[in-house]
């Protein structure tokens, strides 16, 4: 399969605090990988360095065989690379549809935008009913929704995920994650950075396990989720007994 | 048993949008209550109600059969309630210890203690009973640690911590797991059982389920507003309706 | 002559609702209270007059000081607005009074303290009607705010480009996560505002036939009047908030005399802030859902 | 001490006591912009009361601060319905309210002044100030400045932890307004004349840009303010013209390095600084937690 | 002359509080300029009583608490004989309470406010009382049977001096005139909007219209009355005597009247002053060539104190520095008809110049003397 994106050598730090270590990963095009790791491992740091949100110390990044590295956000957003944040980032003063129209600031289909957002609503009906509301009013759970929305309006080809399970009520966690297959099976690349491990790992194709800014191991999904070195470097080294994975 | 918290026909609306419907239920005393049910079924509303952010369209809320529905939010937390919030709200301004002090003012007495420039004193009673509250969280070292600057994980349970400050009686507590690694969850069940040991109520929304199995003895469903189920997590595990509305395949 | 004042105050609120917009466009648009506003009507006043002073010819002088105001805006936005991004909802505010002092006393030290005298560019630039006497320019200036907000309002609340405005008005890095060109946005946002600041002063200058170092502020102050007593924010609501204090100031001078203009006008503004908080026009805030 | 540094210790003072007038409301978030209508208030009913009533100067002026304090909490109480910048601007008409109303009131001389009779040496404002910085760091102590940092961080939840916020707030301005009074007071028996041409808007921002320089952290921060900017332009004299010039370009630089004021708190041991982002942006104006990001984003 | 012989004579310091920055430095940052130049006329004549003049100068931005720190560091710190200044009415207001408890004489060259030295014995004003200035310009109407047949009052209220001029000293004249009153107007100081106050002096149609304003204000009226076409003669006194004012009002205000107590081409001493004065402006690089009223009085004062100080006898050392500084009050105040500048001046009961008063007015935009008027 063909390298979507590649990571080669990507450094970041915050001041003094290293985030990244000279981090390497490829993401093959079609494919879902999921990238696991404790608290503060650096994944949201990696998703943020991808989409250029953060610039890097050093590395690069090379999205459709161009190099990227130092293009802005804007640029890497036209080309198809879009990112759920994490913790939403929902704009609560404009509208929920308003929210969804930023997402296709970029669009030059006006037709197209408005019938992906209908298809939107028919997905997540707690959106439609709120459509001309200010977004501030939604529950945590539909804010989480309309991130997901926001970022699929935007036409991705490749789509980074950050902990987009956070709050979500079981059932729509199935739902999501059925979203991601159906998103995916579309053709849309999927790099997807989870803290519900077991879930992340049914749908993966490929997992990588980070752990202080490194890759400390990668491969394929069901035997990651056999291995107990696993449950060590999710929690964060600390802990003896089992993650829990339900 | 007796209900430390009753709800009567409580009902609010938004925009012509009916977000919590004619809901009753009662959270026994001394026991912990698990609020569950699907995104926007109204939780986080009923919370907002109870503590008085909201005022409702209708319905009573008595607390220990004393009606607290039209009391100022800001008097609730001396009757006995307080919360922690969904979306953690901590004073960014201010330390740890500094944020637990202002959880504490429900336990001082008015201008007197208002005035006391305790701050002198090393070591003031007040900061002493923060920093112990802190410890039994296990988070005795974060202390003097400016809030802004700390893990998710610690945020969340610092804003457990002040809520229980204020020696309320209700807990009420808004997916205080979500986002917590294992170790973290872990922690915040040993915390929890605490509290209780010392007889505090508690009224938890979650939505991880092995979690509402290993802390709630009883758990109210809503959905859309209103009361779907109510019985032991497998009770309402076994209940069809949950399953479709809120539990999925998956459970 | 009550009509003869009506005019007066009209025209006068006109001049306020210059800057009156500039206050909204900044504060409604960007979050921030832009103090360095008088200094941008002053420059745009008093650039034109030095300029034609050195032989310009007044379009390029215009111009020129148009630019000049775009270049302290921009200067502005990279040192108070960028550099106190998400700190304490003062700062700005006090950077950009930094501004204000600074801008005021480049004049004071190029020019002098005194009122210049603004060439009469056009004989006379007043409509006669039956006895009456229209200010052009300030007819001018209320054309030109009042085009400027129906194209704002359009604009903000009906195209792409206004949702990304109002998005970085809401979080500046969430519109950067979400790829919108703040760099070039924002800069573009201030350049706009100092434009229309600029181009007040010059329409001031062109009236009252007067520049000094100090012009902006006595505007300036009523401008903020103006804003807040239409409703912070809503672009309509200056132009309303300008014509009334202009109406009220010359009725209670007409009226009352000029020693109470201060306790009507600042009491008018204090009796809508205490009895209706979010102004004339504007929206009070929800209650915030925790 | 110098003639002239005694002269400018004092003209110090008065701008420190200014700026703990407006310091009080600032740390729980609420601008003043109309101190100057306070201290006008506090300087025309000291100065009344000594050349009128005969009162000694150190009953005229804490009497004088009361007055202002009594006039705040009668209108703070209506105005702090406003918020944020609207509140900012309800107290900046009130302060030219004020100022016209007592330009225009001649049983205290009017347009014309009033001149006053007794005299409050140097020695008496180092006294005062001493004084009020010494309450003010008592008060910086107390649960009191906890509450007013806690409401400017977050009302809601702070009202919530029981805290009756409305009256902290009052509390925070009408106090702040009694400095001010007390300020405005001695600023008369000081200098033996008021005028509410003096009490103008200008004095009002200036003493928000001292507060704000200094920063409003810690108490020391509108101590250093002022100091900075009263000794500032003595420093810059050299210049001329030029040293308001200079003056200014050093309040933008100032502000554009050090956005948070030239004091602040004590650095807290922060563990190991970690995304707390998870935390969804707030409303606007409200900034989250994640300051540091601006600064990393690419400038695009 | 007294000095010990073999030692050299000790200087007599003059403080110097000016306003060469903030709201006055377009009238006052000449007042250097003039201050420096009779300084080194006197010192270049052997000084007073041998002793040379030494200036010492601090700049107070008009800022009222800054007078007051001046004349203390002139008078603590620099030992200083007397003070030249302050400049504005706000400041001597703050400045001469402190100079009287500090035991020197001040001398303003500007502040016009009435009765600001009522109540000291240091304070002195080399300027003229609004009321005197004005009475000589309605009797030059009627000598000169100018039309004066109806009259209108416009002034700002929000000045102490303009208020006076408008709500005392005006109504006062004109009935004293017999000029009947149609009406009066005000506005603020600094007011750029003067339309409905015009607009009600278009009803009233006044031969002349009495002023009480700063020069801007004179200009902003004098424009708007040519916008609405209002005619009418406005009169005013020392406070809008700017000799730039004809230009800046840019064809209107002609026939403005005002009394002023320096015209510079009165004579050859103020013709030969003038011309010094441009050279130096204009060596030093400023603006304005020309010396105003204000950079008269201000070189005056330095002849009076200088006069002062002679008559007085000092002797400059730092022992008798209190006595001495009395000394030249009570000269000061008995001084009469000395021959300066400005013409021949002399002291009144309160301490306020006595000099003569030059009528002049707007003719093809510039300055014209009307008459030269010397009363007391
Ligand atoms: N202030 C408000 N204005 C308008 N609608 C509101 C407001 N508060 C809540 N709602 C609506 O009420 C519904 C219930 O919201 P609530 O936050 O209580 O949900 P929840 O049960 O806590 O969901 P979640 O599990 O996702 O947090 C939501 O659909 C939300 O849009
Ligand atoms: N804005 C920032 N300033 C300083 N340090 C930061 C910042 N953002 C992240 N860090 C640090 O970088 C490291 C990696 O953080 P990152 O957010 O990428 O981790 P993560 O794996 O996404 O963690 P989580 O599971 O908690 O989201 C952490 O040590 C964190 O403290
Ligand atoms: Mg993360
Ligand atoms: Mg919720």
């Amino acid at each position: 399969m063909r390298t979507l994106l590649d990571i080669a050598g990507l450094s970041v730090a915050y001041g003094h605090v290293t985030a990244l270590h000279e981090l390497s990963l490829a993401v093959p095009e079609g494919g879902i990988v999921a990238l696991l790791g404790a608290n503060g491992a650096g994944k949201s740091s990696l998703l943020k360095a991808v989409a250029g949100v953060v610039r890097p110390r050093g590395g690069r990044v090379v999205f459709d065989g161009r190099d990227i590295t130092g293009a802005g956000v804007p640029a890497r957003l036209a080309g198809g690379l879009v990112l759920v944040p994490e913790g939403r980032r929902i704009l609560v003063s404009l509208t929920i549809e308003e929210n969804l129209l930023v997402g296709a600031h970029l669009r030059r289909d006006p037709d197209g935008v408005q019938r992906d957002i209908a298809a939107i609503y028919d997905r997540f009906p707690n959106l439609g009913r709120r459509r001309h509301m200010a977004a501030s009013c939604l529950s945590g759970g539909e804010q989480q929704m309309l991130a997901v929305g926001r970022a699929m309006i935007a036409r991705p080809r490749l789509l980074m995920l950050d902990e987009p399970s956070l709050g979500l009520s079981p059932l729509f966690i199935g739902h999501l994650f059925a979203l991601i297959r159906e998103l995916n099976r579309d053709g849309i690349t999927i790099l997807l950075v989870e803290q519900n491990t077991a879930q992340a790992l049914a749908v993966a194709h490929k997992a990588a396990v980070l752990e202080l800014g490194r890759i400390v191991m990668a491969g394929d999904p069901a035997q990651l989720a056999g291995d107990p070195r696993l449950a060590e470097a999710y929690l964060g080294r600390a802990a003896g007994e089992p993650a829990a994975l339900h | 048993m007796t209900a430390l918290l009753a709800i009567e026909h409580l009902s609010i609306a938004f925009g012509g949008l009916q977000v919590v419907q004619d809901l009753s239920f009662t959270v026994p005393k001394g026991r912990a209550t698990a609020l569950i049910g699907p995104n926007g079924a109204g939780k986080t509303t009923v919370f907002n109600l109870v503590s008085g952010v909201y005022s409702p369209t209708g319905g009573r809320i008595l607390l220990a059969g004393r009606d607290i529905t039209a009391l100022p939010s800001r008097q609730r937390i001396r009757h006995g309630i307080a919360r922690s919030f969904q979306n953690v709200r901590l004073m960014d301004h201010l330390s740890v210890v500094e944020n637990l002090l202002v959880g504490q003012h429900a336990t001082t007495r008015g201008l007197r203690d208002l005035l006391v420039p305790f701050r002198l004193v090393p070591n003031h009673r007040w900061r002493r009973e923060a920093i112990d509250a802190l410890a039994e969280a296990g988070l005795a070292a974060y202390a003097d640690a400016g809030v802004g600057g700390l893990p998710y994980g610690i945020r969340k349970r610092v804003d457990l911590v002040r809520a229980t400050l204020s020696g309320a009686s209700l807990l009420m507590l808004d997916e205080p797991a979500a986002g917590l690694n294992p170790t973290e969850t872990n922690a915040l069940r040993d915390h929890l059982a605490l509290l209780r040991g010392r007889g505090v109520t508690l009224l938890v929304v979650e939505h991880d389920m092995q979690f509402v199995g290993e802390v709630c003895e009883h758990v109210v469903v809503l959905d859309f507003g209103q009361k779907l189920a109510e019985g032991t997590l497998a009770q309402v595990q076994r209940d069809e309706r949950v399953r479709a509305a809120y539990l999925g395949q998956a459970a | 002559m009550i009509a003869q004042q009506l005019v007066n105050g009209l025209m006068l609120g006109a001049i306020y609702v210059l800057v009156a917009v500039s206050f909204t466009l900044s504060i409604g648009i960007l979050n921030f209270l832009n103090f360095s506003i008088p200094g941008l009507f002053m420059v745009g006043g008093m650039v034109t007059w030095i300029l034609i002073g050195k032989g310009l010819h007044w379009g390029l002088a215009i111009l020129g000081a148009v630019a000049a105001a775009g270049l302290v805006a921009l200067a502005v936005e990279r040192l108070s607005y960028r550099r106190s991004q998400a700190r304490e909802p003062e700062v700005p505010l006090v950077s950009s009074l930094g501004f204000l002092v600074l801008l005021e006393n480049l004049a004071l030290v190029g020019a002098g303290s005194d009122q210049q005298a603004f060439p009469a560019l056009v004989p006379d630039f007043n409509l006669r009607i039956g006895g009456l006497v229209v200010g052009g320019a300030q007819l001018v200036s209320l054309a030109v705010a009042l085009t400027l907000v129906v194209a704002i309002s359009v604009v903000l609340s009906r195209t792409s480009l206004g949702r990304q405005v109002r998005s970085i008005a809401e979080s500046r890095e969430t519109a950067v996560i979400l790829g919108i060109d703040v760099g070039r946005l924002v800069p573009g946002i201030f350049i706009l505002s100092a434009v229309f600041t600029a181009l007040g002063g010059v329409l001031f200058a062109l009236n009252y036939l007067q520049v000094s170092p100090f012009m902006g502020e006595g505007v300036g102050f009523k401008g903020v009047a103006a804003m807040i007593l239409g409703g912070m924010g809503s672009i309509w609501g200056a132009v309303a908030g300008g014509l009334l204090i202009g109406l009220t100031e010359v009725l209670s001078i007409t009226y009352l005399g000029a020693d109470v203009v201060n306790v009507t006008v600042y009491g008018l503004l204090l009796a809508v802030m205490v009895l209706r908080p979010q102004g004339l026009f504007g929206r009070p805030p929800a209650r915030e859902k925790l | 001490m110098t003639g002239y540094q005694s002269g400018l210790l004092v003209i110090l003072c008065f701008n420190v006591i200014a700026a703990y007038a407006v310091y009080l409301p600032m740390a729980a978030g609420q601008l003043n912009l109309g101190v100057a209508g306070f201290m006008a208030t506090g300087a025309y009913a000291a100065a009344y009361l000594t050349n009128e009533a005969g009162w000694s100067i150190g009953a005229a002026v804490p009497a004088g601060g009361a007055c202002a304090g009594l006039l705040a909490l009668l209108v703070a109480v209506p105005i702090l319905r406003t918020q944020g910048i609207y509140l900012a601007l309800a107290t900046f008409a009130l302060g030219q309210v004020i100022a016209a109303i007592f330009l225009n009131l001649d049983v205290v001389g009017g347009a014309a002044g009033y001149p006053v009779s007794a005299y409050a040496g140097p020695g008496a404002v180092f006294a005062a100030t001493a004084a009020i910085l010494a309450a003010m760091l008592l008060l910086s102590r107390t649960r009191f400045a906890l509450y007013l940092t806690a409401i400017k961080s977050d009302p809601v939840v702070t009202d919530l932890m029981g805290v009756n916020v409305r009256a902290v707030q009052v509390g925070a301005l009408t106090l702040g307004a009694v400095i001010g009074g007390l300020g405005g007071g001695l600023y008369g028996h000081h200098f033996s004349f008021v005028e509410a041409q003096h009490f103008n808007v200008a004095l009002s921002i200036f003493t928000v840009l001292y507060v704000l320089l200094g920063g409003v952290q810690t108490v020391w921060g509108p101590l250093v303010g002022g100091a900075f900017f009263t000794l500032l332009p003595e420093v810059l004299r050299a210049g001329g013209g030029w040293r308001y010039v200079l003056f200014a370009l050093l309040i933008i630089g100032v502000m554009a390095l050090r956005p948070q004021g030239l004091v602040t708190a004590g650095a807290h041991w922060r563990p190991r600084r970690r995304a707390a982002s998870r935390a969804p942006s707030r409303t606007s104006g409200h900034p989250g937690p994640e300051t540091r990001l601006s600064t990393e984003v690419s400038g695009s | 002359l007294l000095a010990a012989p073999g030692a050299r004579a000790a200087e007599i310091v003059l403080g110097f509080s000016m306003a060469k920055t903030g709201p006055y430095v377009s009238l006052a940052n000449t007042n250097e300029v003039a201050v420096d130049m009779a300084v080194a006329e006197i010192n270049a004549k052997g000084g007073v009583g041998g002793h040379t003049l030494r200036l010492v100068k601090f700049d107070t931005g008009g800022d009222p608490k800054q007078a007051a720190l001046a004349v203390r560091r002139f008078a603590e710190d620099d030992k200083a004989m007397a003070v030249i200044g302050p400049f504005s009415s706000s400041e001597v207001r703050v400045a001469f309470p402190a100079g009287e408890r500090l035991g020197i004489v001040q001398m303003s060259m500007s502040s016009s406010a009435p009765n600001l030295t009522k109540g000291f014995s240091y304070a002195f004003r080399n300027t003229r009382d609004e009321g005197k200035v004005i009475d000589q310009v309605l009797a030059t109407l009627k000598d000169k049977k100018l039309p004066s047949a109806s009259g209108a009052i416009a002034y700002a209220t929000d000045d102490v001096v303009s208020k006076s001029i408008g709500t005392a000293v005006l109504p006062g004249l004109m009935a004293k005139y017999e000029i009947p009153v149609k009406g009066s107007v005000d506005f603020q100081y600094n007011a750029f909007d003067l339309s409905p106050q015009v607009s009600r002096l278009a009803q009233m149609q006044a031969d002349v219209i009495g002023l009480g304003a700063p020069p801007e204000a004179a200009v902003n009226l004098a424009k708007e009355m040519k916008r609405q076409g209002v005619k009418g003669r406005l009169v005013g006194g020392t406070t809008i005597a700017d000799p730039e004012l004809p230009r800046r009002m840019e064809g209107a205000g002609e026939a403005l009247t005002i009394g002023t107590t320096f015209f510079p081409v009165l004579n050859a001493r103020t013709q030969a002053f003038a011309k010094a004065f441009g050279e130096r402006t204009k060596a030093a690089g400023i603006a304005r060539h020309e010396p105003n009223q204000q950079d008269a009085a201000a070189y005056d004062i330095v002849y009076l104190l200088a006069e002062a100080a002679s008559r007085a006898k000092v002797t400059a050392e730092s022992s008798k520095l209190a006595a001495e500084r009395t000394a030249v009050r009570d000269a000061l105040a008995s001084l009469k008809d000395f021959d300066a500048l400005e013409g021949s001046i002399s002291f009144g009961e309160d301490r306020d110049a006595i000099k003569p008063i030059y009528v002049v007015e707007v003719k093809d935009g510039t300055w014209a003397l009307l008459d030269t008027r010397k009363v007391d």
